[in-house]
């Protein structure tokens, strides 16, 4: 059973690994503002939620297994809504080069 | 080898002083300058901080099984530079801010050429 | 490889001449710096600094470039003559470096003096597994009440400087119209913020009362405290904000904070023993110690978060 | 195990960092900070599992609230400020 439990967090924290990676290299190779957006929300929740389920897995049930759940819970709150309110602003703000950009980037619909 | 490494922390300590000094020093603009009194104080805590670790040392929470901690002396003294820093920080913001209300810029320049005439 | 990150952090600081992206970076640096206590053991240190840096203080920067001008002109003078004078310092500190004890040493000078007897001792004396709480607010008292004596009284300088003599209080309506409907701010936010408000602040008082045990204390609950304010207020309105804590509250808090880390101070010289000795307090010396820490705490979370909010409201306010 | 996660955080972090200092626009050094600063989180979390002494979470709970808290002044500072440096009100969300 612990054996099952080991396999199963180092599959999670190094599947968080694998997508902060290519996350970051996302948010370095995309082209503008609104495509890395998406790089930066896959290892904003995706590998932070792996990497922590992956924590908890070792920590077992315990005062430190709630705190991680509380930290995934707060990420995966607050991480979208900064992201929605970063897209907003970018949005609103009369950001032109960045709506200009936006426009001729064909990979957004 | 081993001189590098064991020395390298108070080498980036220096490095980043002198990065704030250098930007306290050259730039003419307030805030800048602030922001460089910053990455001082950031690198005279890093400083203090390094010195306190202990090889194979921990936290200096007490808890079982565990027998070397880090020395706690620094972190107290940092920990309460820090809140201290940022309360001066704060008054230095606000110097800023009426010196720009004032003389209508934060440029150390134009101030000097303002205040010469008068 | 963490410091090498700072050190490449700080170097964009200087180069880069857009004030925001500056303030942006310096974030960016005091995460990393609180990552690298971290690494360092120093967990309490850490606490605070990413409270504060990232918070506090990038807010408060944020708040004066909107009050000041955002980017900054090319230099004008030579930037040869003070490169020299840094080049020139640094390799004088660089020499000095050579004698200190290596990075780590267990024998290094400052591991050999005072240090242990704080970790021998304060268990039997103390009794709270945080050493770095027992030196804060018991052995290194008098410091502590200097260092939260300084946060009040810059407090109360930027309350004379930002305070008094308020520009412009009439505010131009077609200009708001035009913020409101660009800036309208999202119903996302305002829900997320209402939920997550609640859970914050009881993390902060956890943080305040749980700091006998773990990282945390005064210093970090008060951080954490006026962080929430902080958002409260960047959601809701300096006005709504205003109205669940007014001015004139946090002025008595902030002041309240200190006089009740002074006042026990002075219970302990009633009760028969030093300025700022708790043992005498209740008569177990230990259970002196812990009501006189926590009550001390309690006097540093209250100042540090009543300053800290004094100084967001003030900035936020000089606008208007 | 755990270091292999933490390598995988410090090298997103340094691209992150990388990014932070290209950013075109102010928006992608905000987006970069942030993913900074959820990068320090889980660096902070795993490194306590790496040291042996997970208890230090407390820092990691705090740093994942500043981190938001700090988006969203960010990007209300941004947002006044670039409209209008002299009526830069930062506190009209609501009543607009």
């Amino acid at each position: 059973m612990t054996m099952i439990v080991d396999v199963l967090s180092w599959v999670c924290l190094l599947a968080g690994g694998f997508l902060g990676i290519s996350g970051g290299i996302g948010m370095l190779r995309f082209p503008d503002f609104f495509t890395r957006l998406h790089a930066a929300g896959v290892t904003d929740t995706l590998c932070a939620g792996l990497i922590l389920l992956g924590l908890m897995m070792q920590a077992g049930w315990g005062l430190v297994a709630v705190k991680l759940f509380f930290i995934i819970l707060f990420l995966s709150f607050t991480s979208p809504v900064a992201a929605h309110a970063l897209a907003r602003a970018a949005l609103h703000g009369g950001l032109k080069p960045l709506l200009h950009k936006a426009e001729e980037d064909p990979s957004k619909p | 080898m081993v001189t590098v490494l064991g020395l390298y922390n108070y080498w980036i300590a220096i490095f980043l002083m002198m990065t704030g000094f250098y930007v306290v020093i050259a730039h003419g603009n307030l805030v800048k300058k602030i922001v460089g009194l910053n990455i001082f104080q950031v690198s005279v805590f890093i400083l203090y901080i390094s010195m306190g670790k202990v090889q194979g040392g921990s936290a200096p929470i007490l808890a079982a099984g565990v027998t070397v901690y880090s020395n706690p002396l620094p972190h107290v003294l940092i920990l309460t530079a820090i809140v201290v820093g940022v309360a001066t920080t704060a008054l230095a913001l606000a110097l800023v801010v009426r010196i720009n209300e004032a003389y209508g810029t934060v440029e150390e320049d134009d101030i000097h050429s303002q205040d010469e005439p008068g | 490889m963490l410091l090498s990150f700072l050190a490449i952090t700080a170097i964009a600081v200087v180069r880069l001449r857009d004030l925001f992206g500056v303030v942006m970076l310096f974030s960016i640096f005091s995460l990393l710096s609180a990552a690298i206590f971290v690494t360092l053991d120093a967990v309490d240190v850490a606490f605070t600094e990413a409270a504060v840096g990232a918070g506090i203080s990038t807010v408060l920067m944020l708040a004066t470039l909107a009050l000041t001008a955002r980017t900054e002109p090319p230099p004008r003078h030579g930037t040869l003559l003070p490169l020299l004078v840094v080049c020139v310092t640094g390799g004088a500190l660089v020499y000095g470096t050579l004698d200190m004890p290596r990075f780590g040493d267990p024998q290094a000078p400052i591991h050999q003096h005072v240090a242990p007897r704080y970790l021998q001792d304060s268990p039997a004396e103390i009794g709270l597994p945080n050493v770095v709480t027992s030196v804060l607010a018991s052995y290194r008292g008098y410091d502590t009440l200097g260092e939260i004596t300084v946060i009040f009284t810059a407090g109360a300088g930027v309350l004379m400087l930002l305070g008094a003599g308020r520009r412009r209080t009439a505010h131009r309506d077609d200009d708001k119209d035009k913020r409101g409907s660009a800036m309208k701010h999202s119903l996302v936010l305002r829900v997320v913020a209402k939920i997550l408000i609640p859970f914050v602040l009881l993390f902060a008082l956890y943080v305040q009362f749980h700091g006998d045990f773990g990282p945390g204390g005064g210093f970090q609950a008060g951080v954490i405290f006026a962080a929430v304010f902080v958002l409260y207020t960047l959601i809701f309105g300096l006005k709504a904000a205003r109205a669940v804590v007014s001015p004139r509250v946090l002025h008595v808090l902030s002041a309240l904070g200190v006089l009740l880390f002074a006042g026990v101070g002075v219970a302990g010289l009633f009760a028969g023993g030093n300025f700022l000795d708790y043992s005498v307090l209740v008569r177990h010396p230990v259970a002196g110690q812990h009501l006189g820490i926590l009550l001390i705490e309690l006097g540093v979370g209250v100042t540090v978060a009543a300053v800290m909010i004094m100084f967001f409201y003030l900035f936020a306010g000089r606008t208007r | 195990m755990f270091a292999a996660a933490t390598l995988a955080i410090l090298v997103t972090m340094g691209l992150a960092l990388i990014r932070a200092f290209r950013g075109p626009t102010v928006y992608d050094r905000i987006l970069a900070v942030n993913m900074f600063g959820t990068k320090t989180v889980l660096f902070i979390a795993v490194f306590g599992f790496l040291t042996g002494r997970p208890d230090f979470l407390d820092i990691a709970l705090a740093y994942a609230l500043i981190n938001f808290i700090s988006t969203v002044a960010v990007l209300k500072f941004f947002a006044y400020g670039d409209l209008d440096n002299t009526a830069a009100t930062p506190d009209e969300g609501e009543d607009g």
